[in-house]
């Protein structure tokens, strides 16, 4: 008998794992039709499916609905609040895969690239009673449209030697924050607002490029010289100190054959020596965070990369002082952004300048690859004399 | 029965039951990893304990099924615990050396590729496109699958000067955060949304369609019928689109997907760590390539094009990007054969800076392009 | 008796040559008043003085009035169209002298930022008379308003061992070509338009950030060296022969302490060696000329700076390719430049792409320091398949 | 008695007629130079023949009496020519070494300084300022005096790592093209031009004015009188205008100059030439001093410090801009005490492309700046 998918079943083919052989495992035939007839056609299928969710909650659930009904209706996606890391018990996992299998297509996404836990292809019936029951295995829907965004964060010190900050648990108390849930749950900025937290420059977690706000660890003091380990290194043959002394991006080391010497005060922590010998190289012990702001992927003025806000802050739970930072930037948003700006391009679109006096931060050169060029700015009321009368 | 508001907003289950032990018990102690083969890492704690990581592709989607038995090699080797990476990989954190091997076969069996560390292509981030998204271009999950059969090698083992990132997005809303890859994949409409004013008129709020348009190129229109009636739906500009698809979101009635003039473009040379020279954008290497599902052979031929005449020349950690910012981007044009286009010079908001400022211009290119 | 100048006065004193003791030494009493009282005020006193000029020539001629006509009316500036290379016999120039006395206020300028040998402060009942006697000795008026301005060009050939064009001699071929000076006395462009012509890529003329066209000369074949002088420099002690190599920005020289070898196909021609080594280093003999177009110091987008058109262009007199490339851009620029829109600025809101696409030149990886990094762009009509209907 | 149509357009007299013969002989055939001393270049033909060059600055503008004697220097020792350089500068080209020193002391008696070669401050560009132009915010010529005065030893004495350019504008349209300048003065108006509607209604065209606003900030305005007539006029968005002063050259009933808020802004770090790292813009270094004429003694006073602070640091050949590179700006603005502050933070077209992006920051600057 002829396959019903000849195009997709050319898919199966080849040593990667298939995502056609997942979709024909699932119980989700119509999709199966469906993407098949998208190849056939060069197009996809999918409209928008308009709002649906379940109550109380405006946001994390993507209505899907297709232009061929006869093949397949509605099947939305839910979005879950991932947790810290993304660790799983098996234990866990099982419990949900059980209700969605009940309730859901069986078909699953780890991860969407904001970081959720995503299940795709449920009908609009269905979405309540699978959330009752996964919300008492105490799992909570994530964000969609202009909320606050699941974040989403590195392993950090879980099991990286790099972290500075203990990412898992700023994820997790932001994640539980009632004021940060809210604003998840219940859309009001003018646009998506993403978090990543990092624990180190590495940026594993990619905040630098898509994300609004990103809490990157880092270190005041020196990094730590293990100088035998150093010579380990050298002699091992699997590492050449010298190379790496040549890339250090701001010539800040030095290398006599025998001791390794870093110029701290000029070292961006670009965290590529550490990186290439971590068994003789560490981050200090004076740990915190560097906050940047106005990441994103494109846009009506194209792709911003977050730029340093805050050159170093500290961290402690419970990170009152971070969860204040935001909220002064979200609230300088709200007020001034246009609809379908990120706070990216509303600080572009204003000023930067305007933007920290308004939001009572100093101006610093660590913000700037270098100052302006140009000779058009505007003075703030009271610097310039005016008429007397 | 609905929960009531008290209920609602109790954020994730909480990391902490859910951390292998190991992880636990050392959490914050490490001092140093080391790679042991591709797609296995040793961790050394403080306290003398090593955890071995062994990390595996996965597909973009994967079936609740393939998730238990997941689960079940989670519980044979790793105490019941399993962890995914920001590159959608999964990782199992062994505490017994010993279990790397089998755990290996098993995952072998299970048609899972064990690599993705070090010298090697990473998992490709992909956005879901034709699978469930209303606004693609093209396909990323099947451009993933397409790519990584012909990549596999790379990924499995280490062949390369350093890591290679490779994201796909089936459109320029860009959900794979292609834009600081490697190598990005990128979805391109290349017309406007059609207008079906009798659509518009009938099924779509127009005020909602304006306020939502990025561009502003969406404007009210009447049309008077020959019955005397009118019709209210809106035109678009078609020098402001930027072919997002978020009018199609709210709207039916117009459609951006296109078969005729749909396809893929490539862009190479981004980064997103500060390690050396910072993060930095993919640039424009082909403007368009019409879709070819369902294996697209010819992105995939480019793409294995870019990587070779990279891996063939490029320093130790030396990225793409970096690889290319020393040769000169002429020079990468050259030795790709990808032809240099008008769409190549950008003439969007921020052009004049990528300009060639003054007269630095290689001997060669003097030679050439006389 | 006290200065009636006491504030300019000041300026009379330190060792640099005082441009108010020259003022005095003119007759233009009404100047040296009216500069004084801008100095009391902190303001000028000038106002824009409308359009003066010689009949047949509606450009070249500065109107300027005083808003103080008690103490000076009328008072222009005339731009006369420099020499090449700003050279002058002593006759010449004396002969200018004699004129501008009798008819003008005797205070000069060499020369303004343009070029131009300037002439300031003539009632506009002399600017006639004046002109006619100064035609006669060969003194022909520059440009101002949107037109062809006056060029300038390094010295070139005449003294310079760097000089890979004939730059006096293209700026004489330009500067008495009847269709520039056409252009250049009958204002018809958008705005204005501004051409430099530096004889290598030192730009000693300051071409790139402030011309429209910029005409540089630069060599395809290698750098000769004389390694017996190389050798000789190192000897001498006054030249670190290896902080040259180590300075060249692509890395393109070595050296063994011996002998210094050069990749030319890396070298940029940025010219730091040759400039450094002038004995032993010089330019190679397949000479030419790159082409840059669009600077400018101000403007609605802030300054630009002019980037490769085209990386090499033979140049040989009549330089018929040059001339027609000219005014192939300007006949564009003149269609699709809006008012006050100089030629980089068009280009800028047009797109770089479309503007080559309409004058016919191909796109090159040397125009750009990086491809686009946004997919923002548009198909020329038949890149695209339209409906078949 | 006006000239006929045919008699003009004859462009600027030759310069073969003008040129010093010496330079005539070895037109293209020159090999090598040599800085002499402060002044002073040998240029050396492949005739063998030699040529020295006496290099002089000059004020802004020139009585003719004056030009008169440097004929006459220019008639003793040069063969009756001398030019001018493009920073203007006057040169005497002698075809005798003996006459060097005579020569410079005829100038000194004169009162010009020989210099600006090698590694000295150069002759300061400076446009026409408060002496003729109608838009200046500061007077340059005045400055370029008093900055000269007190920077006269590094003009006629070799003392700093490499050239200085200075320039100085009396508004931003910069005729004095400061944008590119090592250290650049820019007469800055902090207020849009104040409109009197009586006297645009009397004497100006509005709709020029319209056109020539290079920011389309000016609008028409009516006003209707109490006697029941009305009034044409124009109003400024001063969120818009750029200070330029162009509609005041249309038009005297919008007055650009503001004793009380015009004054001098200071950039830093600009470079014209390919050589090395090519062109570079000037960067805002103080945005505002208010103006103290008849000297200006803080501009020169802060021109001074950040003049000593790179001589006292750079390497050699390393440019103002260079050196700001290496050292970086936060310590630039640490090491002259200058203030950053919003000012220097781009709000325009592009800033966000100088923003730093990604987390590089400096040790020294972590410490600092938390
Ligand atoms: C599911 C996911 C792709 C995936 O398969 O991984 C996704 C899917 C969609 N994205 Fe996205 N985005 C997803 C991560 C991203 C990312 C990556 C990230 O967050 O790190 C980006 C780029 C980063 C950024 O925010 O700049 C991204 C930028 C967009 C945009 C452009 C937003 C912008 O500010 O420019 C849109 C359009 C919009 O929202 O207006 C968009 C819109 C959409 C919509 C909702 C299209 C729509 O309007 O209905 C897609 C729904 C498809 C579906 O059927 O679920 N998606 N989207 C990702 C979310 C899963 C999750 O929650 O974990
Ligand atoms: C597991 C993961 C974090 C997580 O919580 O999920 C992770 C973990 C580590 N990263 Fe990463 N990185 C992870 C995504 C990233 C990303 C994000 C991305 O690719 O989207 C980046 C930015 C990539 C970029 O610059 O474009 C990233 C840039 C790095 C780098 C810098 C590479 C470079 O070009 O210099 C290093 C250092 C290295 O590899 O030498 C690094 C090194 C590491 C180390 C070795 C650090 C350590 O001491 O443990 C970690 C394990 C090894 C490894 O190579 O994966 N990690 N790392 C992510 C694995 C993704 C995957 O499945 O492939
Ligand atoms: C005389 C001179 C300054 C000097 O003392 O050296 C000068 C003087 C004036 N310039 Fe200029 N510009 C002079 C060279 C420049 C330069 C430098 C250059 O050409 O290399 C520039 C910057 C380069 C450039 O073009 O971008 C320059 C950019 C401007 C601008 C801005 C133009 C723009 O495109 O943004 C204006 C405003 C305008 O024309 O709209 C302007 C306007 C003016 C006006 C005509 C103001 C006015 O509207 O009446 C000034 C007349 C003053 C007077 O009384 O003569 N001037 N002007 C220079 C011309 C002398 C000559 O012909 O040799
Ligand atoms: C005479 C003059 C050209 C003219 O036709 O008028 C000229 C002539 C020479 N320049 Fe220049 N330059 C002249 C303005 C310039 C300019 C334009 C400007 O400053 O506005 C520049 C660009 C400056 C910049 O980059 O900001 C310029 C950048 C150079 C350089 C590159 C300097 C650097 O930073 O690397 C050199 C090479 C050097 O000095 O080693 C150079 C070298 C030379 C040499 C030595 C070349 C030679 O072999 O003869 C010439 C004589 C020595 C000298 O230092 O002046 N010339 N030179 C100009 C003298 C201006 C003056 O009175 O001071
Ligand atoms: S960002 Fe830093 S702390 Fe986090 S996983 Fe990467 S290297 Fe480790
Ligand atoms: S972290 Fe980066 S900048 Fe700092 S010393 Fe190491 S390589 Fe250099
Ligand atoms: S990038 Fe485009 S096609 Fe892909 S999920 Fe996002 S909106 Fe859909
Ligand atoms: S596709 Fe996007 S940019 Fe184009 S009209 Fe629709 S909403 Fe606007
Ligand atoms: S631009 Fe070149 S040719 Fe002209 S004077 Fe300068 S160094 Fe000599
Ligand atoms: S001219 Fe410049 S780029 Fe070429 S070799 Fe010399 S220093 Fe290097
Ligand atoms: S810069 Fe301003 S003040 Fe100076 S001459 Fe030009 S227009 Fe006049
Ligand atoms: S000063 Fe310039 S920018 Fe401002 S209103 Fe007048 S013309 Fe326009």
């Amino acid at each position: 008998m002829a396959s019903e998918t000849p195009l997709l079943d050319e898919l199966e083919k080849g040593p990667w794992p298939s995502l056609v052989s997942e979709i024909k495992k699932t119980g989700y035939t119509g999709l199966l039709k469906l993407y098949e007839l998208n190849y056939e056609d060069k197009m996809t299928h999918w409209t928008h499916g308009g709002m649906v969710g379940v109550p109380g909650y405006d946001a994390g659930v993507i209505g899907r609905v297709s232009d061929r009904r006869d093949i397949l209706a509605d099947a939305h996606t839910i979005r879950f609040i991932q947790p810290a890391g993304w660790f799983y018990s098996t234990k866990k996992l099982r419990k949900l895969i059980e209700l969605w299998n009940k309730y859901g297509s069986g078909l699953m996404n780890f991860h969407g690239a904001t970081g959720d836990l995503q299940v795709v292809g449920i009908p609009t019936e269905n979405i309540e009673p699978f959330f009752d029951e996964a919300a008492k295995e105490h799992w909570d829907i994530g964000g969609s449209a202009g909320d606050f965004r699941t974040a989403s964060n590195c392993i950090g010190p879980a099991r990286c030697e790099m972290a500075c900050i203990d990412t898992n648990d700023i994820y997790h108390t932001l994640m539980t924050d009632p004021d940060i849930l809210n604003d998840m749950h219940r859309p009001r900025f003018p646009y998506k607002f993403k978090v990543k937290i990092s624990g180190c420059p590495t940026d594993c977690v990619a905040g630098v490029p898509r994300a609004d706000f990103v809490i990157m660890g880092t270190w005041r003091d020196d990094i730590k010289i293990d100088q035998e380990e150093v010579r380990n290194y050298a002699k091992s043959g699997k590492v050449d100190v010298e190379y790496i002394v040549k890339n250090c991006p701001t010539k800040a080391m030095s290398w006599d054959g025998n001791e390794l010497s870093i110029n701290n005060d000029e070292c961006v922590r670009c965290m590529y020596c550490l990186q290439k010998m971590p068994r003789a190289l560490s981050p200090g012990d004076d740990r915190g965070a560097t906050i940047l702001v106005g990441g994103r992927a494109r846009g009506r003025y194209g792709a911003f990369l977050a730029w340093t806000l805050i050159p170093f802050m500290k961290l402690e739970p419970p990170y009152t002082e971070l969860k204040e930072l935001m909220y002064k930037l979200l609230d300088w948003w709200d007020e001034n952004g246009r609809a379908k700006e990120r706070i990216g391009e509303t600080i572009y679109r204003i000023g930067a300048g305007k933007f920290l006096h308004d939001v009572g931060l100093d101006p610093l050169p660590t913000m700037v690859k270098a100052p302006r060029n140009n000779p058009f700015w505007f003075y703030f009321p009271g610097e310039v004399e005016t008429d007397e009368e | 029965m609905a929960l009531s508001f008290d209920e609602l907003d109790f954020g994730p289950p909480d990391y902490k039951e859910m951390l292998p032990p190991i992880l636990e018990r050392n959490y914050g102690k490490w001092k140093y990893h080391e790679e042991i083969e591709p797609g296995v890492y040793k961790h050394v704690s403080e306290s003398g304990e090593e955890v071995y990581t062994v990390r595996a592709g996965q597909p973009k989607f994967i079936a609740s099924e393939t998730v238990l038995k997941l689960c079940d090699l989670a519980d044979k080797y790793a105490n019941g615990y399993l962890r995914f990476t920001s590159r959608h990989s999964v990782e199992f954190i062994l505490d017994n050396k010993d279990n790397v091997e089998p755990l290996k076969k098993d995952l072998a069996e299970l048609g899972f590729p064990v690599g993705g560390t070090g010298r090697t292509v990473r998992s490709i981030v992909a956005c879901t496109g034709w699978v469930h998204c209303h606004t693609p271009a093209t396909d990323s999950p099947g451009l993933q699958k397409a790519l990584m059969d012909e990549l596999y090698d790379y990924f499995v083992s280490e062949k390369l000067p350093t890591r290679l990132t490779i994201a796909v997005s089936g459109c320029l809303n860009m959900c794979g955060a292609v834009h600081c890859s490697d190598i990005a994949i990128l979805g391109v409409h290349r017309r406007p949304p059609k207008v079906i004013d009798e659509v518009v008129s009938k099924a779509c709020e127009i005020p909602s369609m304006i306020a939502a348009c990025p561009t502003y190129a969406i404007k009210p229109k009447m049309i008077k019928k020959e019955d005397g009636t009118t019709l209210r739906s809106i035109s678009i500009d078609g020098e402001k689109c930027m072919y997002c698809g978020i009018c199609y979101g709210l709207c039916p009635g117009t459609p951006i997907a296109d078969p005729k003039n749909d396809g893929v473009s490539i862009w190479v040379g981004g980064k997103i760590s500060n390690t050396r020279g910072g993060p930095a954008f993919s640039r424009l290497a082909v403007p368009f390539i019409p879709n070819n599902p369902p294996r697209w052979p010819e992105v995939v031929e480019t793409v294995k094009k870019i990587i070779d005449a990279w891996a063939s020349d490029a320093k130790p950690d030396e990225r793409m990007g970096e690889w290319i910012e020393r040769i000169g981007w002429a020079e990468f044009f050259e030795r790709t054969g990808i032809e240099f286009t008008h769409k190549h010079i950008d003439d969007y908001i921020f052009n004049i800076r990528d300009m060639n400022a003054g007269a630095r211009v290689k001997g060669r290119e003097l030679k050439k392009f006389s």
